[in-house]
């Protein structure tokens, strides 16, 4: 205790010396040395701990405005980066409700207390249900590849089965994710990919299907951005041995793009990050799993699910938990997997994302989002040495870039670009050797005219320079 | 606010935001988007979401919010185990800042120096805090960091051979359940110890319980009981020599600040919930940051990358192959980690020091106030508890009938949290009381007075008590169909169907 | 919430914020601060403020806004002649960067032209909207502005060498009570005109009441009652005829955008409420901007400096010598001039003119429908309103007893805003809403069903009226002390002296 | 109406065709045309409005950001420009205050609806009475000089007398307000100052009393940053003549200087921007006045006062408007001068910060400014060819410098300081030309002594250069 401390700390209030006296003295003791006294003194640390000096408020400020500034940031210069962590248009209304200091700092209350908690991700499951048309959807888990991890381990607990197939396009640190997870209760086996479009090579499929196979897990668009088209083929050859058809998505597609459903998924998952959250450096995250409404399906969640409930007075709404007992909050390791803190405030805000862009909103989005990715595609194909890797595939945002005709690296054409303002796709050479310099562009609706212009005049000038 | 569902608020045509836009110029080079998706992927039936003005969605989710009882707003001490202490407004203002907020996190490290440094410092002074040699803020809870040891552990004993041999995880019943669960989640065979009588896990238990099987023990200490266990050297010991890991549970460290650390005690790792000790806010249920430390020997088998810095560059490094690899994209929440490094930095080593000492006389004020109330007890040892008691009802519900749900509800009229405690309930009719540092005595006191309050309620006029809430925005749940598939509603869509079938 | 005065809250020795502190260098080198503060003058009793630890003034402060009825959270169309419309979220978050809030006036020009282009390029927009040749937005109010226009009024005549000659000025008993009070403030005799029968200001009065001593004529157009004048022309005729200044009042030009003009109907001036129709906030009542707009031969009087381009730079230019000087220290509200720069260019010429149509509509639906309600007209001419309307109860109060009055109170316990009208109640039992373009038809039904359902309770229990609010933070004032000198208490301690004497 | 849009335009929502055309159809019209009949074509405009075309949300952020970023500002740069407008620490708190929804979004409501209005601005009202010292405080005002202005027609009203001193230090554009506002009602008269203290002449205000001076206005700390130090004697002077004692202040002196009730003020008014306010290029301006629980002041206010009030339920507070009567609101040009819009938000922030601060916090701050620019005063003094224009006056805040020594204008000075990222004190040598090359500078708590090394560092390179 800092005993020639003359005031409290703002953030401590019986800092102050009388009233920690006084209260010492109501509970017998006279020191706060006493407090600790369970604790042995050779556990106790017997010096100060070496931290920097505290700092008052406006020199943390300072402080911590002056590191923030050595960062350039995507609002300032033209990002092109994406591969998992997407740049969107967000509503000023998302952050206006994220920010809100009731949302910010709540955390597990009761259905009455928290009432507007609990209506607010019921809503968010019923909207997200609608975009991806499915019944059920979770409260949010901590994003896309922890939402895969879960879905293939619930289809091994519905099918009895031990082994997931996968494509090699699965993002190599998503698999790690999944791989993680499943180790050893799960087995994940990779599906080929057709090299000249960026597929799943569905004969490999077919020849890797089996007895054990508990799901089949594909993406559309996938990490490479291919719209893969054949999706009731693959649900329907993952049926056939009775396995189930995982498929993760973006959900940001779906205003243009058929929901999973409607080939024939029993589990969508994917991340909610496109809808309303800043990037925040990889912090903003956030996973969904969404599936009909099917007891077997049902009772395999790990997650929290809201429902929504009459009360005692009629036409009232109320929400609690459906099948907590499913849980390990209820059932600890009995419970399907483990629940705890997720990501509920990017739920509510995917949640009011939705409520904002409305089906034509959705739409339109897709639309746009279609439309300035192809043509930023065509710009740079239409550079001497520059292709795409996938030429005949449709995509979604994101599209494979090949700069082995250019003789430079990525990383050599990346470092030029940023000295020209721009972030450049990501370098792929490195997760996907055989392919030589490729790097993975993404381009969305918040792209104009006049960046993709720019972005493929500055890459004309590296590639002829 | 009687605030309808959002889809309840739909008005065809209505629109809350326009996004932008394709450009003629780029129209006319590539066509109509519908020509560029393939045939069979092309939306047939748009999603049924609402259309709603722009003016009404914000009026909406306000009301929702203000219908949310957050930390900032009431005397937040019921929600005993989480840790729920001041959120420092100034953190929350310095990550609303495009220089954090539109961070890619694929970005070349060159211009991501400043958030670098921020890993890394913060890094830095969880080594100190803990005695541990290197962290990692990736897990984005405490589950996922339990998550996350529980692979390590495995890593571990696969590095030596022993991954297949070593299959059983002891624990405590007095811990949180995602101990368990997560262990399992890793394939491991649970053991859980039960108290002695005074609420210590029983050492002779352990020793019983340790054999080659041993892949780990993980603890927290104090458990939610708020009883510290003095012999936890022995314990690391007896599960060291058994060739078992010892993982520390500190997701909630608030009464060990600069007192004691994960080091002395034997741990070989230990995660810190940002989200708790380190005063980043709750956010209704995450994001969050389980901050995990390893001891130097398990280093490699952190999640990467990891932040170092060789003097002059902060660089993102991967990891060697025994890495479990990731748990979660990217690098954790990277405003979390913000967060709780200005935190710190605004109370030095001393401030973290008040904050251990202030929560423990907080916690042994209300312990002492509460045992004065009629019907309440503190099961287990009579001395002091560290920072939070879970506490018990059980005379009350004999004399009464009153249950400690029947206080849950009841204490909403107040406008206060009330937890009962984690499932199962060892303590019966429990309820689980934190009030950290960061609460005046008046604030505890408050709090004290309501629950004397409902004590006499219980004694006089139980109806009050059983029949709460009174005062809530909504009355009370009739939760039949929760538990039953034909009824529940877990989304909008699947309540029309159920509610009005034709 | 049941929240004491903040200074209830104060424990000595508890701390808010600590402010940033002298260096030791510093110290060092000037000695103590009070060395350095003539004797005389050094504080002798400190203030007696509060002192409250951080998280206690947050919770304080945040509860406070919670019993805040803002416009974002209700149908906010009870409040009439305020333009209470939706505002816009993302103009909000503009103005929350350091490149808006930490911009100092005086400043180089250099270093603040793209503040200045957003000056520059609101007063393009704001005079092709109202047909005038120049604007400033220095007045921080429409009361300001008047005083403005009043103040250009004297600087004109006595330019003239009329100053003296011409002390009155004319307006009408339905205006802004600050048009007549800020002429008064200037010095002026005024002319108050009473409306004929179907509500119009009276053109015979008018030529009655112009004379060698009138200076100038002020009026809204349409007035409180939503009447447009139609004959507006030939009043501005008669006034300049007379050698009067003509300046409009057009605080609130919702229903107007794109329709007409304070040009074509002969006004020298004419000011916009930027927090009315321009969609600025209006933040508990300011600040706020009056954006001032004159014909060519008066902009010598403005106050300066203005913005001017010259197609490269942007500069602010002082004034000439017959300038009123200035009425608002530097430029005016600057965030509030960015806000409605974003506003406009959220809806573009047509935006505005959909601005316009729909508040009327939404008004002339919500007329039509509330004129069906019982004891509830709506006084003056029969036809259509404009973008409000002022009604009257003088039926129900006859009938019933309840008055506006007691309306007010209990349209609280629907969470609704209702508000009378203007002193004097000129329309018996009045009250006045005005719906703007930003309600849907649903909102509107559920203020014009909340007013129903009272005429209801009126005419079958009028206590529960009458003894409102029900459902509010706080029950009914006992405002007895409020008028009288010796029990008024303006501030805490004189609550303190005035209930505690000994 | 764009007939030929789709759907409503967000921020109206009954621009839905099918909504607008079933309102149209319930009131009887046929077409939206038929809404404006009441106005005469010959007053309509009959052309669209020449604006430019209306952007989408995203196109404004990326817009306004746009010019926004060509704004440098006093975060990044360091400052010392005071005159007026004062860069001060802001607690976060205040920020997150003044941001809430509520707040932002509330006008003028009932005591009901709005209780926590009316009780955030009465503890307003009462926390900058006891800084201030005084038993009544009005509702924001616009500023500094519409505070000084009222006190000064309110001490017209009292008196029966129009004419005002004041000193010659008074800000000009202060002074210009003023002016504008009193005229023609009211004359002003000013007091010579001393040449060498900078303060009032009183030899001057002595010759210039008279019967018919209805106030004399005086600062502290003035314009020019001196603190006088014989406020007593004026106010006596003042008293003299039955004139009324007015003094201005900038209340966050008021930790360490005394409170003008002490020396003999009537009316106190001043500034509240240093309380917590952003410099927002001006915009954070608001004023305050105070007096003593006087009926005969009490009732000249022209501002709203609110007051506390039993309620019907016992120890309940209650909030109310006090002598509404006086108002232009009740009596129109019969009010005490005009009220309207204000600066409410202001007082609210103003409010939070004393709440923070504290006697303590208020005492520390006034003591490191006092502290910082003196530092600060030394080292430019000790510059080579700079000076300061009042070396014997003690100051507050603020200091004028002057380089006539140096050759150089304050023009070309702040030109080099600019380059090196500061922005040089206000220049005086157009308001006070017969000073010379004078600036007033301002230096705060914010300034580190780092920062203020630096700028004695720079200036020295630029004076000797």
């Amino acid at each position: 205790m800092s005993e020639n401390r003359t005031y409290a700390h703002p953030y401590i209030p019986n800092t102050v010396p009388e009233v920690r006296q006084a209260m010492l003295e109501e509970i017998g003791l006279e020191s706060v040395e006493q407090l600790h006294d369970a604790i042995p003194d050779s556990l106790k640390l017997n010096r100060e701990m070496n931290l920097p000096a505290a700092m008052d408020e406006y020199e943390l400020r300072r402080h911590v405005e002056g590191l923030l500034a050595r960062n350039l940031h995507a609002g300032a210069y033209v990002n092109f980066l994406g591969a998992g962590c997407w740049q969107h248009f967000i509503p000023a209304i998302c952050d206006e409700i994220n920010q809100r200091s009731e949302f910010v700092t709540a955390y597990a209350g009761e259905p009455y207390e928290d009432h507007g908690r609990f209506q607010t991700l019921f809503e968010y499951q019923s909207l997200v249900a609608e975009l991806v048309d499915m019944d059920v959807v979770n409260v949010p888990t901590f994003d896309w590849a922890q939402a895969a991890s879960t879905a293939i381990r619930m289809a091994g607990r519905i099918t009895g089965r031990s082994v997931a197939l996968l494509p090699k396009s699965v993002d190599p640190d998503k698999a790690m994710i999944i791989h993680n997870y499943c180790t050893p209760v799960m087995e994940l086996r990779f599906v080929e990919i057709d090299a000249r479009t960026g597929k799943m090579d569905l004969a490999d499929l077919r020849a890797k299907l089996s007895d054990d196979i508990a799901a089949v897990y594909f993406e559309v668009p996938s990490y490479l951005g291919m719209i893969e088209d054949r999706g009731n083929e693959i649900s329907e050859l993952a049926h056939s041995v009775q396995a189930i058809s995982i498929v993760g998505v973006d959900p940001i597609s779906l205003g243009v793009l058929e929901p999973p459903s409607r080939y024939g998924a029993d589990i969508v998952c994917g991340d909610l990050q496109p809808l309303g959250m800043h990037m925040n450096y990889g912090g903003g995250q956030a996973g969904f799993i969404a599936t009909h409404d099917d007891e077997t399906f049902v009772m395999e969640y790990p997650s929290r699910l809201f429902g929504i409930v009459p009360t005692e007075v009629e036409g009232e709404y109320g929400f609690g938990d459906v099948a907590y007992e499913r849980t390990s909050f209820a059932l600890r390791e009995k419970g399907k997997e483990s629940v705890g803190t997720q990501t509920a405030l990017w739920g509510i805000t995917a949640g009011v994302y939705l409520s904002l862009m409305g089906p034509h909103g959705m739409h339109e989005l897709g639309g746009t989002i279609m439309q300035k990715s192809r043509y930023a595609a065509k710009k740079l194909a239409a550079i001497p040495g520059v292709s795409l890797r996938f030429p005949e595939s449709d995509f979604f945002k994101e599209f494979v870039v090949d700069f082995n005709g250019t003789g430079l690296t990525v990383a050599d054409i990346n470092a030029k670009l940023l000295d020209a303002g721009i972030f450049g796709g990501k370098d792929l050479s490195a997760s996907y050797p055989e392919w030589g310099q490729c790097a993975l562009y993404c381009v969305t609706e918040i792209h104009s005219q006049a960046d993709l212009d720019r972005l493929a005049a500055e890459m004309e000038g590296i590639v002829r320079a | 606010w009687d605030e309808p569902v959002v889809f309840e608020l739909h008005r065809p045509g209505e629109r809350g935001v326009i996004p932008p836009r394709t450009e003629a110029g780029i129209a006319g080079a590539v066509g109509e988007s519908e020509s560029l998706i393939p045939a069979s992927m092309r939306r047939a039936e748009a999603p049924k979401l609402p259309e709603i003005g722009q003016a009404k969605v914000l009026r909406h989710y306000l009301r929702l919010s203000q219908e949310t009882l957050g930390s900032d707003l009431n005397v937040e001490i019921g929600q005993g185990t989480c840790t729920m202490k001041y959120i420092p407004r100034i953190n929350e203002m310095l990550i609303r800042t495009p220089h954090m907020m539109e961070l890619h996190p694929l970005q070349d490290t060159g211009t991501v120096q400043g958030m670098l440094e921020i890993f890394h410092k913060l890094d830095l002074a969880m080594r100190e805090i803990s005695g541990m040699d290197a962290f990692t803020f990736q897990p984005s809870s405490g589950t996922q960091a339990l998550l996350a040891m529980a692979s390590i552990v495995r890593a571990y004993h696969d590095s030596r051979g022993e991954g297949d041999q070593r299959d059983e995880i002891i624990t405590t019943i007095f811990s949180h359940p995602s101990q368990a669960a997560t262990a399992a989640v890793k394939g491991y065979k649970i053991i859980t110890l039960h108290p002695d009588e005074d609420g210590f896990p029983d050492l002779e238990k352990l020793k019983q319980a340790v054999s080659p099987r041993t892949a780990g023990f993980v603890v927290a200490n104090p458990e939610d009981t708020g009883i510290y266990n003095p012999r936890i050297r022995e314990f690391t010991d007896v599960v060291h020599a058994a060739g078992g890991v010892c993982y520390y549970d500190q997701a909630n460290a608030n009464g060990l600040l600069g007192i004691t650390r994960a080091k002395e005690a034997g741990f070989d790792m230990c995660f810190f919930n940002l989200h708790k000790t380190f005063a980043a806010p709750h956010m209704c249920g995450g994001p969050a940051t389980g901050a995990l430390g390893v001891a130097e020997p398990f280093k490699r088998f952190l999640p990467g990358p990891l932040v170092t810095f060789d003097g002059s560059r902060y660089e993102l490094q991967g990891q060697p192959h025994e890495s479990i690899g990731k748990v979660r994209s990217f690098y954790g929440v990277a405003q979390t980690v913000l967060r709780s490094y200005a935190w710190i930095m605004s109370l030095g080593a001393e401030g973290l020091k008040d904050v251990a000492r202030i929560a423990v006389l907080n916690n042994n004020y209300l312990y002492h106030k509460i045992l004065r109330i009629r019907g309440a007890s503190a099961p287990y040892i009579k001395g002091r508890r560290l920072e939070q008691v879970r506490y018990s009802w059980q005379r009350l519900t004999e004399e009464t009938g009153v249950t400690t749900e029947d206080i849950t509800r009841r204490m909403c009229d107040f406008g206060l949290h009330y937890w009962t405690s984690h499932h199962p309930y060892i303590v019966p009719q429990p309820f689980t009381l934190e009030p950290t540092e960061s609460y005046s005595k008046e604030d505890l006191d408050e709090y004290i007075q309501a629950l004397e309050h409902i004590s006499n309620e219980a004694y006089t006029n139980p109806d009050i008590v059983k029949s709460a809430p009174h005062n809530s925005t909504v009355h009370r749940n009739d939760e039949s169909s929760l538990d039953d598939p034909k009824t529940w509603c877990i989304t909008w869509r699947s309540y029309l169907k159920k509610t009005q079938p034709n």
